[in-house]
């Protein structure tokens, strides 16, 4: 292939196919280098200034977020933030959303999805020690959704599993609007035991770049772009950009840097990994944020391919690869270092003092620009927003449920998809190795301990985007709360956020007001519990055929236990212990599962969350563990009371005898800032002379899986056994 | 007792076991490198699981051909204690110092769960310190861990009671149910399930610590 | 009877990290001469032998079970089956 | 340079998961008449142009890692490669 010239990428307006526009381009080519990119250089521009990497649309929505704590070590524009837990720990973590690639080629899409967000970790010096998921999917009717499924969860958990991370925990939905648009958001926690930490820099006047791991082929070229381009059906061409992962190359990368970051801090200055826009992101950011510049020996780089271009080596997103600044008395050292764990390490390149960006290729110099212009002076967009009409429509709208039969609502329920145990799924990720997983999934939080120390991390993935959809703002907060309650309900305190955020095209008005409103919503509640925002991911242009999904923002909340004694799960432990619902229950069945099978569609809008009561009973939650007067802690979510009820029975098999005020319809209603707990007899009077909110006394739990239920309409006892069996069984028949 | 844990390149379980002996019978322990040449020095080999390798062609094949297996055969042969725990396990059937091989599960996924297990024989080295058909509970997580042996092969296991631990459920279609055997001297144990992940019971069972005070029980007598 | 072999094997583009960590374990042998190894699938289907139709099944099952257009490539070779 | 095509294929005694969840997918794709599936191993090695020893290295390398002979067996195709 020959290369086109700057004139005919001019002329023919080439650089659009690559996504840059043409104002950009303008403005490339008038005022940043005053002539004409060559291909190679519009290449850069173009992965780099793609929503992917610079963020052009969401910059300003995204400042929102608090991002302060007096935790706070670093955050948002690092690999991935990191938060102080005292005794000189640190924990360090970020979610990335992996989409595109998994709608094309969906057990390596989501595979390299989880291999990049653990780079991500490492790259901080951090040890990986857990990772979570959050998945959105079509309904599980057809044979083709049912695949999709099973190749994405299949490639997280061979990534997972081969690698030696445990997965411990996560969330799956399935709703119409992500049938042809899933979602796959990866989230990685580490530990980092000295805070002292490498920032990803490339500084110093003749510093060395050292390009480690595996060799670069034609892998994802344009991935980045192609990751922030709307979807349709014709989707054939795209298909060269599948990355595959080799995790194996990823354990012996990540043992590796963990090593030298922890041994040898003095032979490096940076390391950053090759994530989006392989070496051209990684390395750029390096030099533009030391202030330096840097040249690159693309002959030096290890090739999988015969006769790649310069342009197909730079945008390459071959997996497994990273980049480092060392100094050149120890280079020596560190390439015998990595020889040592059988990886590729070779000098690609140097710092130099002149800010600029230059490629060698064959002898020939392909690119020479500014550095700071691929990472600073992309332009940024302040977009037009609308309130989506359905909500000026649809404001007053109140669903009424029908209950005919509570027994029938009840284990029709139990059923739904989204309610229904994932073990199916959660089951194929290994979740104890390393042996530190306290809580694995299927309760409220994973759990995992810090060796050698009282404390252990709680982490949760969580994102009702029918109620984002509903009300944006409110929607908003609720993710944030929820994240919060499963930490809380583990015994943790919430101490930072991750966040993915999946939309439709930004360019539609309507889209971008449910980003940036929902984004609102999350700052204000992150900011009532002091959870900054430390890092996180814009996935944008999440349609099918224009067809947007629900606006979708995934928060990931990690939360500090900081002695494993209060580690608490949500299961019933013992019979005659006393069961209490915390927190009034209202008429909130706006955006619940029970308005999907009732009426099938969303529709009306959401109540106002009040933070304060929220906040309240969080705390008051979190008193009660300390003061081990709880021993089982739920949180209310989808299908309210009566799922959180049953759920508490299964892993036990006990049942409970409850008599309510509430109507058998408000068994299911989805109210915030609520929790199901059982105390034991003994702690009555201590825990309701605690819980200063509304709390209300519902029962017993009981030896026998029986539900005994009397509601303000009627009396019923079902059986426990069937209840469970429908709960644990659903996914399993419909993945058959 | 001084153990060895050999360390082969994708092996990710090799801390867990360090631990659990470190910790859990408080004895002493190394990481062995695969390149290394020697065992030395050491009374126990441990191998862990995890993917050697990536597990590529098939699970522990590739293991085989490292320099530190020729000591770990030395090892075996001389009566001395080696235990190999999933990963391990596939590369100890591998190497032929146990019968039979590991395939796909039945059910051609990965499975990670706690499962109850039958101590079939607890006269070995690994088991003296279970009671003859305690059920005990210990996680699994693997996908490659069905047991296959013919039919000649099984009737030796059961003549010389090289069956040590069993599925009660037969997760993953293993014939007989095995989850675990020894060689024909039972200095040599193989099995999927992982008990340096059942040693406390804050991480759900601690099972798996008999298992490990099993064996200095045994070279305590031996040593006597 | 007729029996049909499929051979699927991975584009050359792709990275083949199975065939890689093979190549080095034959190098450790002492088998230096080896200069690539590529790993593929094999698959032999048995068709009922009244029914003639079959290429353009073995097309269709090729294309959306066995082989992964993605990344992978197939040919297949049909044979009478002892 | 000489390439040769190895197949891996389980022993008949050993039952074949992965071949017969392939086998009830192609079912549920409607396609009836495929009687039986199995899955193999496929690899091509490729040796330099100046090597004429290798068919007993070829069977070596089976031997000793490309195969398990508990369960397993093997055959291979020497060629020309192009
Ligand atoms: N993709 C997944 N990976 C791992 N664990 C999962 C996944 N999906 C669900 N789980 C686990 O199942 C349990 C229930 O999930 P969910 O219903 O989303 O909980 P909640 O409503 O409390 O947030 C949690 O422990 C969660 O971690
Ligand atoms: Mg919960």
């Amino acid at each position: 292939m020959t290369e086109p010239t700057a004139k005919q990428i001019k002329d023919e307006k080439l650089y659009q196919q690559w996504g840059l526009t043409d104002s950009e381009y303008e403005l490339i080519s008038t005022k940043i280098l005053k002539r004409l990119p060559n291909y190679t250089e519009t290449g850069l521009y173009s992965v780099m200034w793609s929503e992917h990497c610079s963020y052009k649309n969401s910059k300003k929505v995204l400042r929102k977020m608090p991002n302060k704590s007096e935790r706070v070590i670093a955050g948002p524009g690092e690999d991935a933030g990191i938060l102080d837990i005292g005794d000189n720990q640190a924990v360090v973590f970020k979610a990335e959303s992996h989409n595109h690639p998994s709608a094309v080629e969906p057990y390596q899409g989501a595979a390299t999805g989880v291999g990049g967000i653990i780079r991500d970790i490492f790259s901080m010096g951090a040890q990986p020690i857990a990772l979570l998921n959050s998945l959105k999917f079509g309904p599980l009717k057809d044979g083709q959704t049912k695949h999709l499924v099973n190749e994405v969860v299949a490639g997280i958990g061979g990534y997972g599993n081969c690698i030696g991370l445990p997965t411990v925990g996560g969330e799956i939905a399935f709703e119409d609007c992500y049938e042809h648009n899933p979602l796959v958001n990866a989230m990685c926690v580490g530990l980092l035991n000295n805070t002292d930490f490498k920032h990803g820099t490339a500084s110093g006047d003749k510093n060395l770049i050292v390009y480690v791991g595996a060799k670069t082929g034609r892998d994802g070229i344009h991935g980045a772009t192609f990751a922030s381009d709307e979807f349709t059906d014709k989707k054939n061409k795209q298909r060269s950009a599948v990355q595959v992962g080799n995790p194996f190359i990823e354990k012996l990368l990540m043992d590796a840097c963990v090593e030298i970051i922890e041994k040898h801090p003095e032979w490096i200055l940076g390391i950053q990994d090759m994530g989006a826009a392989g070496l051209v992101s990684s390395t750029a950011e390096m030099a533009s944020k030391a202030g330096s510049g840097l040249i690159l020996n693309l002959d030096k780089v290890p090739q999988r391919e015969t006769e790649m271009n310069a342009y197909e080596m730079m945008l390459s997103e071959s997996q497994e690869r990273m980049v480092l600044c060392v100094k050149p008395e120890f280079v020596d050292n560190v390439l015998e270092f990595f020889k040592h764990f059988e990886l590729d390490a070779v000098v690609i390149g140097q710092v130099t003092t002149d800010k600029q960006y230059k490629i060698y290729h064959q002898y020939q110099l392909v690119t020479d620009i500014p550095v700071d212009s691929l990472t600073e002076d992309v332009p940024e967009y302040d977009r037009e927003e609308i309130q989506p009409q359905r909500m000026i429509e649809d404001k007053d709208y109140q669903f009424v449920p029908d209950i005919d039969s509570l027994e029938e609502t009840w284990n029709e329920m139990l059923q739904r998809p989204n309610i229904a145990s994932k073990k199916h799924f959660y089951q194929t990720y290994d979740s104890q190795v390393k042996a530190n997983t306290l809580v694995r999934p299927g309760s409220d939080s994973g759990v995992v301990r810090i060796r050698g120390t009282k404390k252990a991390i709680a982490m949760t993935n969580d994102s009702n985007s029918k109620y984002v959809y509903l009300n944006p703002f409110v929607g908003g907060q609720i993710a944030v709360m929820e994240a919060a309650r499963n930490i809380v309900a583990s015994g943790g305190e919430p101490i930072g956020v991750t966040d993915c955020l999946n939309y439709g095209n930004p360019e539609n008005p309507e889209a971008f007001w449910e980003l940036d409103k929902s984004v609102e919503g999350i700052a204000s509640a992150c900011e009532k519990i002091n959870t900054p925002v430390i890092s996180g991911n814009v996935s944008l242009y999440n349609e099918y055929n224009d067809v947007a999904i629900y606006p979708s923002p995934m928060v990931g909340m990690v939360g500090l236990i900081s002695d494993i004694d209060n580690v608490t799960t949500n299961d019933f432990k013992e019979s005659e212990d006393l069961i209490y619902l915390v927190g009034q229950t209202q008429d909130d069945f706006n955006g619940s599962e029970l308005q999907m099978a009732q009426f099938g569609k969303l529709k009306g809008n959401l109540r106002n969350l009040d933070l304060d009561q929220e906040k309240l009973h969080q705390d008051l939650i979190r008193q009660a563990i300390s003061q081990k007067l709880i021993k089982s802690c739920h949180d209310l979510s989808e299908g309210g009371l009566a799922v959180a009820l049953s759920e508490s029975t299964f892993e036990n098999e006990l049942g409970f005898e409850i008599k309510t005020g509430l109507s058998s319809a408000q068994m299911f209603s989805e109210t915030q800032s609520r929790f199901l707990v059982t105390i034991a007899p003994e702690n009555k009077s201590a825990f309701e002379k605690l819980m200063t909110t509304d709390i209300e006394y519902l029962g017993k739990v009981i030896a026998t899986p029986e539900f005994k239920v009397t509601t303000a309409n009627e009396s019923v006892e079902m059986s426990g056994s069937v209840a469970a069996k429908n709960w644990k069984e659903a996914i399993t028949c419909l993945m058959k | 007792m001084k153990f060895a844990v050999i360390n082969f390149p994708g092996s990710n379980c090799d801390m867990d076991l360090y631990y659990a002996v470190r910790d859990g019978i408080e004895q002493q322990v190394e990481l062995v490198d695969y390149r290394a040449q020697s065992l030395e020095g050491f009374d126990g080999v441990l191998i862990p699981g995890g993917f050697s390798y990536g597990d590529y062609l098939r699970s522990g094949a590739i293991a085989v051909h490292a320099p530190i297996v020729k000591e770990i055969i030395r090892f075996a042969n001389e009566g001395k204690i080696v235990l190999g725990i999933c990963n391990g396990f596939q590369i100890l059937t591998e190497l032929g110092l146990l019968p039979g091989a590991l395939i796909q599960n039945g059910q051609s996924r990965f499975i990670c769960e706690t499962v109850a297990l039958r101590v079939v024989n607890n006269e070995t080295a690994f088991t003296n310190g279970y009671s003859k058909n305690e059920i005990i509970n210990i996680p699994i997580a693997h996908g490659e861990g069905r047991y296959y042996c013919d039919d000649k092969t099984l009737s030796e296991l059961e003549a010389n009671n090289q069956i040590v631990f069993k599925y009660l459920e037969n997760v993953n279609g293993s014939v007989e149910h095995i989850a675990g055997v020894t060689n024909k001297q039972k200095n040599v144990l193989g099995m999927m399930p992982h008990p340096e992940r059942a040693i406390e019971k804050i991480l759900g069972s601690d099972d798996g610590l008999k298992l490990f005070q099993s064996i200095i029980n045994y070279q305590v007598k031996v040593n006597n | 009877m007729k029996l049909v072999k499929v051979y699927v094997t991975l584009k050359d583009s792709v990275l083949d990290a199975q065939g890689e960590a093979i190549k080095s374990a034959i190098h450790s042998m002492g088998y230096n001469k080896v200069e690539n190894v590529g790993m593929g699938k094999y698959f032999e289907l048995r068709f009922a032998d009244d029914y003639s139709d079959f290429e353009k099944d073995v097309d269709a099952i090729c294309d959306d079970l066995l082989a992964n257009p993605n990344i992978e490539t197939y040919r297949y070779e049909i044979m009478e089956a002892e």
